[in-house]
């Protein structure tokens, strides 16, 4: 009974927002506590085009979801019963993304995700009003994995978390690397010491090194490893070689090679464009996440262009078509509104005396990602 | 599982036990001296790890952020002692509980507001990078046996203070009857500064030592201090000797576990989920062993009988 | 001769070096005031507490009405019937005088379990607090906070928390402790005729109470029970006078 | 009337005209907030009864918020897919059913307060605060890193849980819903208070050592304060989670039991309305403030300190003054 009761009442709410002639967007990211240099970064990128746009019929509602799943969802409430916004978006963590996202949609919302992309969302739990602007959350690990088998890496040890993405994470590189492995580990989430694991890796005879280990897990590794004596190849996805991070890793993280779907030297005029504003507008280099805030910002200007979001089913397709410059060069969308792309392979290089990345490799040509045959949308 | 890895894992228990056991030192010292909980003692330790890379950013010298970061906590705590604190001694728990956790939300956000969201950089010095060889054949990071060697330092420093010096006298007469102490012409109000003080800085050592391993940034603390209490309920709360032990126990626990589940997992089922699971088990078996004390010796290792 | 109520049969208790208690034996029988007296330090606490259940002895046994009770725990001795008093009163100050008697009819009824009953409309357990009350003349002031009552009022409370058990022995511990002579004498007539209804083992350092109540009298120095007999005899007791009575003479 | 009750009373009437305003004024998330408000209030109201009557400092009770929550996500989300919950030895399936929901969330937060409660009551004071603080860190890694639930990306359920009769999509529905079970509990904390059990457990938290003297045992009278008091905690998880749709590791951490433990004392402890007052102010504080500075927490931290250092007794006390009973 009630999910009909739920769609029609959704109808409701979308007819009254035809009434105003604003546009509200409502940006949900961590802004305090840890983590919310993710959100900062993704807040300044997607305002960054904002304003670059110029447009004054759409307002930017910003608030801070502390990385706390209810309190997202408490903003999430706020912005769709009391702000009245017609599009969500901004969420870092797949968590807070698993909390808002399905019943935003379920809502008649559209919520365009400028980074977490969980499984689920991309396969059974795929959305017509859900667009991931980002990426798939397998993707940058696939392209490890597959980095790891072009170079011929025959044991690779791998690791990550012990938290669902962190099993993603794996399940990711081995989709791609197909090979065998010298060791698999899942770590504690939110753990700093790493001696154990780094022990295991040596003794295990390993040839290669894998891992995933978000924020400042991946920094204290980084470090450790550095300080072990071990010295093998390193891989990861990028999000444990962002801007940010890497001045915080220092030296331990030269020469690693991550798997990303943007890096600030990627030759495309748009991302110059990108780059060089954000710098002047916020004196520091860009990260993946406000690269995904751009590009987010900028996929939903070009739909606005060509119709509201109250006339769903038009501004729905407007999106679909993906008609703006992305900083990523070609991009489309696939069925499951996750993104068709090039992924690439990075390593961390020392510029002055900033730490950051350039692409070395091209992993995978027009990835999608692997739920799509899970998702209804065909 | 080779002897020698799995000695080398008992040396990385060690070194973590011997880290905790710089935290939990000065929480049981505050709760023995002063009978107060004080849960903002992790925010001393992140204090002392954001002064040790401040310094080390502007001087490029690890002594001297290891100076910086006992100084700075120790001031902090001093500060916070004097402000707050002395103020909660005549109170219950409870007082006491809310209290200190009003601290962690101003020390954790006037951290953030300070030094901003961004982690911070801070490394071992150069003449404790790479690994030293030991009988066996074990390749083990000079600075880790380095932190070992300071927790023992420590710990006997500790010892030495409590038998051996005036303070210690005054530490163990405060442990056992305030009034006593202040009929002997102590200023007690004095003591309870400097133990906290001192409590604080052993935080704030452990802080700036352990961040240079790992990553320096706000709510550091709060995870080691919950090991820590966990080690204080283990050992006795109040008793040096049962940090001591405690933490050891704890370090060991939690890194063989770590290592040692999983495998034990892989007997049963695939790899992947022999992982996936024996860490999930790893993760509580700190809190099993606690509770296995409990039931033992309901008042820890080594605390006082009732 | 009948049977004692309660026994000690050679408890020992020692706190490292020191020995608290050494090999005490004593007894309380049916209808009897007895007495222990001794100097500060001569272990009467440890001994109460042991005889109450709130300290295990290291050797020895305590009887109650015939059975051995060493091992059962505080609240098992006093279901049975073994009431006692707090040398520094143990009442709930935040509650009503009324409320601390209720709380010793409830525990004599043994039936705390009642969640949504109200405990002051309770009939059993309200006659019974009340008839506590007022056997030690505080009934006038049952809805008073217990934190108001002077000390000497609190000291009687602690009496009536004990009368509600309507146990089968009592164990006072220095109930005269702080009184004055008004309020001191006024508790002896009243333990007095308490005899008939429960004897009493009666720790007191206020001598005139004691040799006005005692029918027997325990000495203890050190840990052990020096001497044991009726007034006159302890008053003559050579030994008494020497380890005891001799330095306030 | 007392200034307490007159105060008690303003709350309450506070708790229907709010709503009911913005209900009125078309204002859909302001019910959202007091149900927010509502739901936190009744898991102080929990809290409040270990605490303020049985004196037991629970740094865990998230164990409970977060246990109900998870009765909630695990049934619903069994429901939502047509599984079976088990099969073997009998088959057990999901539900949407809100009854059911708050049955199982009781008892199984019940169940986890008797189990915490047997091994933290072998101690007390400042052992119990910690040993309750672990046993929630405990659970919370478990949560983390337990894959069959979704894991620290918690159980989304799509549609809220129903309830016969009534629509709980609708927002001001299910606001009466948890507001019920609010002023239930309120009555049944009320109705403790004075009952035989209460001026038992109220004496045990003063001065175990009479109770033992009267021949009754305190900690099994605070074992039982402890199961009452996770079960209602627990009530409000179940609540919580339907109120966001979705549950999470995060209603077990930390953090949340420290937060319930301050919507208690900053209301006032042991104050039969000192829990909604509690959850309300934050509530309002964090929706105020949070809109102010990303650093909000600072102030509320000034704001706590504040509480425990002058103002006695809570808001509640501050307003109504000292403590009287009967």
């Amino acid at each position: 009974m009630s999910v009909k009761t739920l769609l029609a009442a959704a109808s409701l709410v979308a007819m009254a927002a035809t009434a105003q002639a604003e546009v509200k967007v409502g940006l949900i990211t961590t802004l305090s506590g840890g983590g919310a240099s993710l959100g900062i970064d993704t807040r300044d990128g997607f305002l960054l085009a904002m304003d670059a746009a110029g447009r004054d019929d759409v307002e930017v509602i910003v608030e801070d979801d502390q990385r706390k799943p209810d309190v997202a969802v408490q903003i999430a409430d706020k912005m769709i019963q009391s702000d009245k916004v017609d599009i969500l978006t901004g969420i870092v963590w797949s968590n807070l993304a698993m909390a808002v996202v399905p019943a935003a949609t379920a809502q008649g919302k559209f919520y365009l995700s400028t980074n977490a992309a969980p499984a689920q969302l991309a396969g059974k739990g795929c959305n017509p009003n859900y667009f991931s602007v980002s990426y798939q959350n397998d993707n940058l690990h696939e392209a490890a994995g597959a980095f790891a088998k072009s170079e011929g890496y025959s044991k690779p040890f791998i690791m990550a978390p012990n938290y669902p993405a962190g099993h993603d994470s794996l399940n990711g590189f081995k989709r791609f690397y197909g090979g065998e492995l010298a060791g698999e580990v899942f770590t504690q989430l939110g753990q700093t010491d790493y001696a154990a694991e780094l022990a295991q890796i040596r003794a295990s005879g390993a040839d290669s090194i894998f891992f995933f280990l978000p924020g400042g897990m991946g920094i204290s590794f980084l470090k450790q490893y550095a300080d072990s004596g071990i010295e093998l190849p390193v891989m990861g996805p990028a999000f444990s070689f962002d801007q940010a991070i890497l001045q915080a890793v220092g030296d331990a993280a030269l020469g690693v090679k991550n798997g990303s779907n943007w890096s600030k030297d990627l030759d495309v005029p748009a991302n110059a464009t990108f780059v060089s504003a954000f710098e002047e507008k916020y004196g520091r280099l860009p990260s993946l996440y406000a690269a995904y805030g751009y590009d987010t910002a900028n996929l939903m200007l070009s739909a606005l262009d060509e119709a509201e979001p109250a006339d769903a089913d038009a501004f729905r397709a407007a999106l679909k078509a993906a008609e703006f410059d992305s900083v990523r060069g070609k991009f489309s969308f696939d069925t499951n509104n996750h993104p068709i792309q090039d992924i690439y392979i990075r390593e961390v290089i020392k510029e002055g005396d900033i730490y950051t990345n350039k692409i070395v490799a091209t992993a995978i040509e027009d990835r999608s990602s692997a739920y799509v045959a899970d998702c209804p949308m065909q | 599982m080779s002897p020698i890895l799995l000695a080398e894992q008992v040396l990385n228990g060690l070194q973590s036990g011997v880290m905790l056991f710089l935290m939990a030192a000065g929480l049981t010292l505050i709760f023995g001296v002063m009978g107060l909980i004080n849960l903002a003692h992790g925010s001393l330790y992140m204090v002392g790890a954001f002064a040790a890379a401040t310094v080390a950013g502007l001087t490029g010298s690890f002594l001297l952020a290891l100076v910086a970061a006992l100084a700075a906590a120790a001031a902090a705590g001093a500060l916070v002692e004097l402000l707050v604190i002395r103020r909660l001694y005549a109170k219950d728990h409870l007082d006491q509980v809310l209290a200190t956790f009003a601290l962690i939300l101003i020390f954790s956000e006037g951290t953030r507001w300070l030094f901003g969201s961004f982690p911070l950089y801070l490394d071992i010095p150069e003449a404790l990078s790479g690994t030293v060889t030991l009988p066996g054949g074990i390749a083990y990071p000079a600075y880790r046996l380095a932190l070992i060697g300071v927790g023992v330092a420590v710990a006997l420093g500790l010892w030495w203070l409590n038998a051996r010096t005036r303070l210690g006298i005054r530490i163990r007469a405060g442990e056992n009857d305030r009034e006593m102490i202040a009929a002997l012409g102590v200023d007690i109000g004095k003591l309870y500064t400097l133990v906290f003080a001192l409590g604080a800085a052993l935080a704030g050592l452990a802080g700036a030592l352990v961040g240079a391993i790992q990553s320096v940034q706000v709510g550091m603390g709060e995870p080691v201090l919950i090991l820590a209490f966990v080690v204080i309920v283990i050992g006795g709360i109040g008793s040096i000797k049962g940090a001591l032990i405690g933490a050891l126990l704890v370090g060991l626990t939690d890194t063989l576990g770590g290592v040692l589940l999983p495998e034990l997992f892989k007997l049963f089922t695939d790899p992947a989920s022999a992982a996936a699971s024996g860490s999930a088990f790893a993760s509580m078996a700190i809190y099993i062993l606690m509770a296995a004390v409990l039931i033992w010796r309901p008042t820890g290792l080594f605390g006082a009988r009732t | 001769m009948a049977e004692p109520v309660l026994a000690t049969h050679g408890l020992s208790k020692a706190f490292g070096a020191l020995q608290a208690s050494d090999g005490i034996s004593i007894d309380l029988r049916p209808g009897e005031i007895h007495a222990i007296i001794g100097p500060n330090g001569a272990g009467k606490s440890t001994l109460i507490a042991q005889i109450c259940g709130a300290l295990a002895p290291d050797i020895g046994r305590v009887e109650f009405l015939g059975r051995d009770v060493t091992r059962a725990s505080t609240e098992a001795r006093a279901a049975r019937g073994l009431a006692r008093t707090f040398q520094t009163s143990a009442l709930a100050m935040e509650d009503t005088v009324l409320q601390n008697a209720l709380l010793g009819a409830l525990g004599a009824s043994g039936r705390p379990w009642r969640f949504l009953a109200r405990a002051d409309r309770d009939a059993s357990l309200r006659t019974r607090a009340e008839a506590a009350l007022e056997a030690v003349g505080l009934a006038d002031l049952a809805e008073l906070r217990t934190a108001e009552l002077s000390h000497g009022q609190r000291r009687q409370l602690e009496v009536a928390v004990a009368l509600t058990l309507a146990p089968k022995a009592f164990v006072m511990d220095e109930p005269m402790a702080g009184l004055g002579q008004e309020g001191s004498k006024r508790l002896t007539g009243f333990l007095d005729g308490l005899r008939a209804q429960a004897p009493i083992l009666l720790v007191e350092h206020d001598m005139d109470a004691v040799f006005a109540l005692a029918d027997r009298i325990s000495v203890l120095v050190y840990g052990k029970v020096i001497a044991t007999g009726s007034v006159e005899e302890i008053r003559r007791d050579p030994r008494v006078r020497d380890a005891y009575l001799g330095e306030e003479a | 009337m007392s200034r307490e009750s007159w105060l008690n009373a303003a709350l309450l009437l506070a708790l229907v005209v709010v709503p009911g305003w913005a209900l009125w004024a078309d204002e859909p998330f302001t019910i959202t907030l007091a149900t927010r408000a509502v739901i936190f209030a009744l898991a102080a109201v929990g809290l409040n009864i270990a605490l303020g009557m049985g004196g037991l400092v629970s740094l865990g009770h998230a164990v409970f918020f977060g246990i109900g929550g998870y009765a909630m996500g695990i049934l619903a989300s069994h429901a939502q897919n047509y599984t079976a919950l088990m099969e073997w030895p009998f088959v057990i399936e999901g539900t949407k059913s809100m009854p059911v929901i708050w049955l199982v969330a009781v008892a199984a937060s019940s169940c986890a307060a008797l189990v915490i409660g047997l091994l933290s009551l072998r101690t007390s004071g400042v052992y119990f605060i910690m040993i309750t603080l672990a046993f929630g860190q405990m659970m919370y890694f478990f949560a983390i890193s337990w894959p069959a639930y979704g894991g620290e990306d918690g159980l989304s359920i799509y549609v809220r849980n129903g309830f016969p009769g009534l629509n709980t999509l609708v927002p001001i529905q299910f606001y009466g819903i948890c507001l019920v079970w609010l002023c239930i509990a309120l009555l049944l904390y009320a109705r403790l208070m004075r009952s035989p059990f209460g001026l038992a457990l109220n004496a045990a938290r003063q001065v175990p050592a009479r109770v033992r003297a009267v021949g009754l045992d305190p900690r099994r009278l605070q074992l039982v304060a402890l199961v009452i008091s996770g079960g209602i905690t627990g009530l409000a998880g179940a609540l919580f989670a339907d109120l966001n749709r979705f549950v999470s590791p995060s209603m077990l951490s930390w953090q949340m039991s420290g937060e319930i433990m301050v919507f208690v004392i900053i209301g006032g402890v042991a104050r039969l309305f000192g829990p909604v007052a509690g959850a309300g102010f934050y509530v309002l504080l964090e929706h105020l403030l949070g809109g102010v500075s990303e650093f909000w927490q600072i102030f509320l931290g000034l704001f706590l300190l504040a509480v425990v250092l002058f103002g006695k007794g809570g808001l509640v006390g501050m307003i109504a003054g000292r403590r009287r009973d009967g």
